[in-house]
């Protein structure tokens, strides 16, 4: 039980901490971190599909720019509070993914992945041509939201709390899912489907309802973004999105849960560094980190600090209801 | 600190308009009495990373000028981050030169969206945007977006002008064109509807898009022979533009071609499509084309190179943007001399828009900057040329927005 | 009917650039069960090779065969270097590796030869070819039939080499059955790298080859190799045939899309061409060519 | 007779998990060497150590030389030829193909031909099928084709799996007939094989391992007699 | 009594090789009928029609009189059949409690919405199923194991897991594929007897795969013999011990 209480210990010492933030950073690092807490959001719901459930997607990035759209067509046209199209765009992209999701059940790793490539690929031009609705290639000019009530809040911190929140009931949502017995399901659906379908698992159900979880998930992300930076445009959700994603996934750690935030803040923070190495390719520099980063560890960050902490601790009897897969432990079947 | 700042900010709000410069305490952010910062953004990486030198020969310039003792004796702090064009990454890097490394004025930030992407937030946090990199209209808006200021001619009017010489010159033409599926393409298509006006229903029979990302453009050129077009609005950066040239030459459709500024680079455009292919084509200048011979013997072009050797010997001499970059670092260079003393950002702002016939080395003769608190578009004046198989041949009077409007 | 048909070869022409691009992807596949999301970066690499010994004053079909060189040596440095040491990491890994490849060589070659577009030279006449069809008179570009006819010739070459060397049957049989190979002596490891090595040759043809039509720069491979991945994805990832077909297909559908269906027009005709991809997926699921073994993935 | 391959103290893991435990045994040149035992008592495992396919402890060691430091790859050219578990068939790879593929790591190059004439002269039925897929082929011929795979080695030792595998009994006959002959020829087999009987019949001398140990040995008429193979066979 | 299991002229094809041909045979409730055959003699092929992932060319499967074969693969467990893998086909990032906390899908409701918010009821009923799998783990000895995961422990503890996982699905039929195989004497003997207790406390009928003779004769009311995708005999396993084409189908014929 001991070891269980200091998880949650520690985890209401990060939250303790993380609320403290707002009142020792500046603006600017708070909407640095604010966005990190987006990246994180994006990145577990692209574990949840990726990492837990073994269905590859290059294609996120579709999702996020889905939920941003959704979130600020809604604010430009009709004027709908922000906090009101968060959940919207989350619902959306739940409709989308899991309609997505049913024909890639057909779908298997590599043409599974360049199928969500493509849908990436496609959205921007998507969002182009329905220029009346989404601004075209000028994209829409959102106003940054204030805090409510009359808090004592800069926008930048009521942000932060606002996103801080949403991280915290959809991870807390997230790892309940994980862990229960849809997470299980979802797990074994991964390390072989067919077992799994004769334990009664309804594999293709599952495989859609888990793609539609996961672009909800990101989708909720790109609604927050959109009010973060009070700015969508195409431009903003190409490619390069979808595959820092997987890249913060799997930096990260693919089925952890903690994975996701440390992806976070490598995708937001790392090719700063890289730029202040080095100016003349910052690039190059990046992918030399990427590239160190999968020698040093194949397993992502999760799966090296889970190997350093079984190292530490020694024990091999972990607490009942943790992650039901090790990070270190994803995919080395086939 | 930040709450005194709420607080004017709460004064300010609520005064009037004309009161403000009254009231307003001048903030002085980013000035010492040895250095000035100066922030900046620019597609390092990413799909617009071409554009990334422009970054580049600005901090050599400015490079030369601390050589040279700095500016009333104040050093140019420039610090420039990649944005790889994404608008979210610029809004991150603005943020970050505004509020951590608290710069006097943010300039030259390059790109429609990315620029979108900041317009609001400069010009509530009154940070002077100077001599954007974009040429989109919105930038010339000093009623809403007292703080941003432009730079070159914009797009829109670009197209007016080559839309007012199609009406004189061909009115019976039909028109094709093919421009690139986004904010710059679209801008271009503006200016050039407007300015056919009613004619423009008749006139266009054929209009082709296409994405950046596209390879090749041979399908669109194909299906623009086959409209029937007999003018050809040209609205490609430099890898299409030479891919456009080459197939309509090969394909045997010879219009009369219209060719956007962005893409008039001799050596990266014309070359390596074909001179001989290119002899005919008409563009609207308002910069000596780096790469072309005519300017061999000239002093802005002479020193510039001289720059280039010394400071930026890595950059590419028949680079474009390289000579775009040295014009504006000048221009800023000119902007703080005028300042004098007083770098508070009002002043910076009331400078920049008080910038009266200012000559720079690489503009085409005859071209000079000139703002006002109510124009924010600093060069609005733009001289059709014809490509003659060898240089821009410049026609025709000099076309000046400003004074038409 | 001139149109379709100039659509078509214009089709046809743009089709050999991804079918020589996705030519690449597939060897890397087939031999290594990787998807080398550096593999038009790499070509793009080689290809400013090539230039420079251009630029030095080589002669054409020396510096061509020289860069090919080149491709091989960095084709097979760049698995045993890059690639063996997550060799076992799991597939995702690999393909962060790859992707960290990619920025490289696009972030260097912009360092190294600024991201100023270059002219590339065509080793074909510029002349065009008016040929009389039907009713009206279709043109081909010189280097567009050129380009097929290489990309058409490497494809031989691959056929070939696979089917009638020591060496392809060692390398086919790495491929498949790395245990039986071992057993049998064949140096598994290697055959891996020599897949790197061949599938940098095949992609620096590709390179050499679409150069002179999209003018030379950094960010020369990027549109296309996406195509390429579409090209390949509809062909099948196990069929250099299909690949190559699958590129032809993809140009001349997007063409005859966009020249036709006017309600889409030029503006979505990549996510027509996209949407389709997906479609011959859901009803085959490994591509028009490709064998329905399972691939680790 | 000096012994052609020595095992001894050979421990095999599978990750921790450790299927050998201290084999030792010794095959002279020229005989056919059966190691008979239940599933799972570890009769594949010490083929695939000698094939440096799985992590071992001990000796191993062929004319001589020692083989534990070797990889797989390398096996071959101490001319040992093994043909696997599952026949290792390159499907996608004409029977042809396949039987180049064999003959990929010998030392010389030439005789190709010679060779496949050899091959098809024990099993005619390949010379049919020369240019089919392999994975066209029945489960039988595929057995055969793995033998002619492994003969095109030209190798002194032959490790040979469960040939018998899910094969029709006159399939079974005619294989192990043609192993008699290939035997006669100069080449030393080692066998591994479920169906008792037969091996007994062709062997000369027999191994019988239990959980991973060497429980019994002897000549094979000897052990025919023993009612230990039954037993570990058919459990009583 | 009513044959709890009955296979009706089962024909399944692969290509040109037929795999099964016309195999017919009933397995009374309560029983442990033993399903043995050289290698390749299509038991495992059985076993995958029965729990759906094959679909025969021809014939029937009816469980407790009800046709099997229209069913989806996974509505197999919840009819009350459960089964084992041949080559161990546990969840190998799951700890051995997860497995087997898996294998009570099929007994189990929550959905997504309510795992997620972790409704009361849904905290309950992981209570329940985390409580009988605990139980089951218990009853198979591999209490200690309960939080290790499953890739990694020795193959004979796994054929455990896997046995466990099959269980919890309360199956009242369990098909067991070669649970001996991979296992040594002892071993193979100890799940012998647990086969038995299983069957004697859980009121099980048990069909079984398996390769150990020793083990089928000990543990089996009735066996099935198939070669070659035939069944070649049925009966006791004293009687079948005795018949030759048994006999011949495993010693072999000496050439």
């Amino acid at each position: 039980m001991t070891s269980r209480l200091a998880r949650h210990a520690g985890l209401l010492a990060v939250l303790a901490l993380a609320c403290m933030l707002p009142f020792v950073l500046s603006n600017f690092r708070l909407f640095q971190f604010t966005q990190v807490y987006i990246y994180a959001i994006a990145i577990l719901g692209l574990n949840m599909l990726t990492g837990y459930n073994g269905q590859f997607s290059l294609g996120h990035g579709a999702f996020y720019a889905v939920g941003a759209y959704v979130s600020a067509i809604m604010m430009d046209r009709w004027h709908v509070p922000y906090g009101w199209t968060i959940p919207v765009a989350g619902v959306i992209c739940l409709v989308v993914g899991f309609l997505f999701g049913l024909p890639a059940l057909r779908l298997e790793g590599l043409y599974l992945a360049l199928a969500t490539f493509s849908l990436a690929l496609a959205v921007p031009q998507i969002l182009k041509y329905f220029e009346h609705w989404t601004g075209g290639s000028q994209g829409i000019v959102l106003s940054k939201p204030k805090a409510p009530l009359g808090l004592p809040l800069s926008p930048d911190q009521w942000l932060y709390f606002l996103t801080l929140a949403v991280l915290v009931i959809l991870f807390w949502l997230g790892a309940n899912l994980l862990r229960g017995r849809v997470g299980r399901a979802i797990v074994a659906i991964r390390d072989n489907h067919i077992s799994a379908e004769a334990m009664g698992i309804n594999s293709a159900l599952y495989k859609s309802l888990v793609f539609g979880v996961s672009a909800a998930y990101t989708g909720v992300a790109g609604a927050l973004s959109a009010s973060v930076i009070a700015f969508v445009a195409p431009d903003s959700f190409n490619v390069f999105l979808s595959i820092t994603l997987l890249i913060g996934s799997v930096i990260g750690g693919l089925a952890s849960i903690s994975g996701a935030i440390f992806g976070a803040f490598f995708i937001q923070f790392v090719p700063n560094w890289a730029q202040d190495i080095s100016k003349a390719a910052p690039w190059a520099i990046f992918g030399v980190f990427l590239i160190v980063f999968m020698y040093v560890m194949p397993f992502g960050i999760a799966g090296a600090v889970g190997r350093i902490w079984i190292r530490m601790t020694r024990s091999r009897v972990l607490q009942a209801g943790r992650d039901p897969a090790p990070a270190h432990h994803a995919h080395t079947t086939t | 600190m930040t709450r005194t700042r709420k607080l004017l900010i709460a004064v300010l709000a609520v005064g009037l308009a004309g009161l403000i410069p009254a009231l307003a305490a001048q903030t002085v952010v980013g000035v010492t009495a040895t250095e000035i910062k100066i922030g900046n953004t620019n597609p390092y990486s990413g799909p617009a990373s071409a554009y990334g030198t422009i970054g580049k020969v600005i901090g050599a310039y400015f490079k030369k000028v601390n050589d040279e003792g700095g500016i009333n004796g104040r050093k140019i702090n420039y610090i420039t981050y990649d944005d790889g064009y994404s608008p979210p990454k610029t809004v991150e890097m603005v943020r970050k030169l505004v509020e951590q490394d608290q710069v006097a004025f943010v300039f030259q930030t390059l790109g429609t969206p990315t620029n979108s992407a900041i317009h609001k937030y400069v010009n509530q946090e009154k940070v002077p945007h100077l001599f954007v990199a974009t040429g989109a209209t919105k930038w010339n808006d000093p009623k809403n977006f007292p703080w941003t200021m432009g730079f070159q001619p914009n797009y829109q009017t670009e197209g007016r002008v080559y839309a007012a010489h199609v009406l004189k010159n061909h009115p019976d033409a039909k028109v094709g064109i093919l421009y690139q599926n986004d904010d710059y393409g679209k801008d271009y298509l503006k200016g050039f509807e407007d300015g056919l006006g009613e004619a423009a229903k008749k006139m266009i029979v054929l209009k082709q898009s296409h994405e950046v990302t596209d390879p090749t453009i041979d399908s669109q050129i194909v299906n623009l022979k086959n409209s029937g077009a007999t003018v050809f609005f040209n609205i490609t950066i430099p890898k299409f533009a030479v891919q456009a040239i080459k197939k309509s030459h090969d394909i045997g459709w010879k219009p009369v071609h219209y060719l956007n500024n962005v893409s008039s680079s001799l050596a990266t455009v014309l070359k390596p499509a074909g001179l001989e292919a290119s002899r005919g084509l008409i563009t609207a200048l308002y910069m000596k084309e780096v790469t072309d011979p005519q300017w061999k013997n000239d002093k802005g072009f002479q020193d510039w190179v001289a720059f280039m050797k010394k400071y930026y010997p890595e950059g590419a001499l028949d680079d474009q943007a390289n000579g775009y970059g040295y014009n504006v670092a000048i221009l800023v260079a000119h902007t703080l001399r005028q300042c004098g003393n007083d770098l508070s950002r009002e002043n910076i702002i009331r400078q920049a828009a008080n910038l009266k016939n200012v000559e720079l080395p690489l503009l085409l003769p005859g071209i000079k900057v000139n703002t006002s608190p109510t124009d924010h578009a600093p060069i609005e004046q733009e001289q059709l040329a014809r490509f003659d198989g060898e240089r821009w041949v410049t026609f025709g009077e000099l076309f000046d927005a400003f004074r038409k409007q | 009917m001139e149109i379709f048909t100039q659509q078509v070869v214009s089709g046809l022409a743009t089709g050999g650039i991804y079918a020589s691009v996705a030519l690449a992807l597939v060897m890397i596949y087939q031999a290594t069960d990787v998807v080398n999301f550096a593999q038009g970066e790499m070509a793009m690499f080689a290809t400013y090779i090539c230039w420079s010994m251009l630029n030095a004053g080589l002669p054409y079909w020396g510096a061509f065969l020289a860069t090919l060189g080149f491709a091989f040596i960095g084709g097979v440095v760049i698995e045993r270097v890059v690639i063996r040491p997550v060799e076992n990491a799991p597939i995702l890994s690999i393909v962060i590796v790859t992707l960290g490849l990619l920025v490289i060589c696009n972030s260097v070659a912009g360092w190294i030869w600024t991201y100023v577009q270059k002219p590339f030279p065509s080793p074909f006449p510029s002349k065009p070819f008016k040929v009389s069809l039907g009713a009206g008179e279709t043109i081909f570009g010189a280097h567009d039939i050129g380009q097929i006819g290489i990309t058409l010739f490497v494809l031989l070459c691959i056929y070939l080499f696979f089917r009638f060397t020591p060496l392809g049957l060692a390398m086919r049989a790495a491929a498949q059955n790395p245990v039986s190979s071992r057993l049998c002596g064949i140096r598994v490891g290697w055959m891996l790298a020599l897949g790197w090595g061949l599938a940098a040759v095949v992609g620096a043809v590709a390179g050499m080859m679409v150069a002179p039509s999209l003018t030379l720069e950094p960010n020369l491979m990027g549109g296309v190799q996406i195509y390429a991945f579409a090209a390949a994805t509809l062909g099948g990832f196990t069929s250099p045939g299909g690949a190559v077909l699958g590129g032809f297909i993809v140009g001349v559908v997007e063409n005859l899309v966009g020249t036709y269906v006017s309600f889409i027009g030029t503006e979505l005709k990549f996510t027509v061409a996209l949407a389709m991809i997906i479609v011959v997926l859901l009803v085959k699921p490994s591509g028009l060519f490709g064998s329905t073994v399972v691939k680790r993935v | 007779m000096s012994a052609l391959l020595e095992v001894h103290g050979l421990e095999a893991f599978y990750g921790r998990t450790k299927a050998l435990h201290g084999v030792s045994f010794s095959m002279a040149a020229g005989g056919i060497t059966t190691i008979l035992g239940a599933n799972g008592a570890g009769k594949t495992t010490t083929l695939r150590a000698i094939s440096r396919m799985v992590r071992t402890a001990g000796t191993i060691s062929f004319e001589g030389q020692p083989l534990e430091a070797r990889v797989t790859e390398d096996i071959v050219q101490f001319g040992i030829a093994h043909a696997p578990e599952g026949r290792g068939t390159f499907v996608h790879l004409t029977v042809e193909e396949n039987l180049k593929v064999g003959a990929w790591g010998r030392r010389e190059r030439g005789g190709l031909e010679a060779d496949f004439e050899r091959v098809f002269g024990y099993f005619p039925v390949l010379r049919e099928r020369r240019r089919q897929m392999a994975g066209t082929l029945s489960g039988g011929e595929q057995q055969m084709l793995c033998v002619a795979r492994a003969l095109m080695l030209r190798p002194r030792l032959l490790l040979l799996d469960e040939p018998s595998l899910g094969l029709a009994p006159l399939v079974v006959r005619e294989i192990f007939r043609i192993l008699r002959t290939v035997n006669q020829a100069g080449v030393t087999i080692l066998l591994v094989e479920q169906n008792a009987a037969l091996a007994l019949d062709l062997a000369d001398h027999v191994f019988l391992l239990e959980t991973g140990r060497v429980v019994l040995e002897g000549p094979s008429d000897v052990l025919r007699r023993d009612d230990a193979i039954r037993r570990a066979y058919l459990g009583y | 009594m009513a044959p709890i299991l009955s296979v009706r002229d089962l024909t399944v094809r692969f290509g040109g090789i037929i795999a099964l041909e016309s195999v017919s045979f009933d397995v009374d409730e309560g029983q442990i009928v033993g399903l043995i055959g050289p290698n390749g003699a299509g038991k495992t092929t059985l076993f995958n029609c029965l729990s759906r992932l094959y679909t025969p060319d021809r014939g029937e499967v009816l469980f407790r009189g009800r046709p099997v074969l229209p069913l989806p693969p996974y509505r197999i467990a919840e009819l009350g059949i459960g089964r084992t893998f041949q080559n161990l086909a546990l969840f190998p990032t799951l700890t051995v409690l997860q497995n087997v906390m898996v294998g009570l899908h099929s007994r189990s409701r929550s959905d997504f919405l309510s795992n997620a918010m972790r409704l009361p009821w849904v905290g309950r009923e992981e209570a329940r199923i985390q409580a009988t799998a605990l139980e089951l783990l218990e009853f198979l000895d591999l209490t200690a194991l309960a939080q290790h995961p499953a890739a990694g422990l020795p193959f004979g503890t796994l054929k455990r897991v896997e046995l466990a996982r099959s269980l919890a699905s309360q199956p009242s039929l369990l098909l067991l594929d070669e649970p001996a195989s991979g296992l040594n004497h002892e071993e193979v003997f100890a799940i012998g007897a647990l086969i038995q207790k299983v069957r004697a406390t859980r009121a099980l009928t048990v069909l079984l795969v398996e390769h150990h003779m020793g083990m089928v004769m000990q543990v089996s009311e009735k066996v099935v013999v198939l070669d070659f995708g035939r069944k070649i005999a049925e009966g006791t396993p004293a009687e079948v011990r005795r018949d030759p084409n048994v006999v011949r189908a495993y010693l072999g014929e000496a050439a």
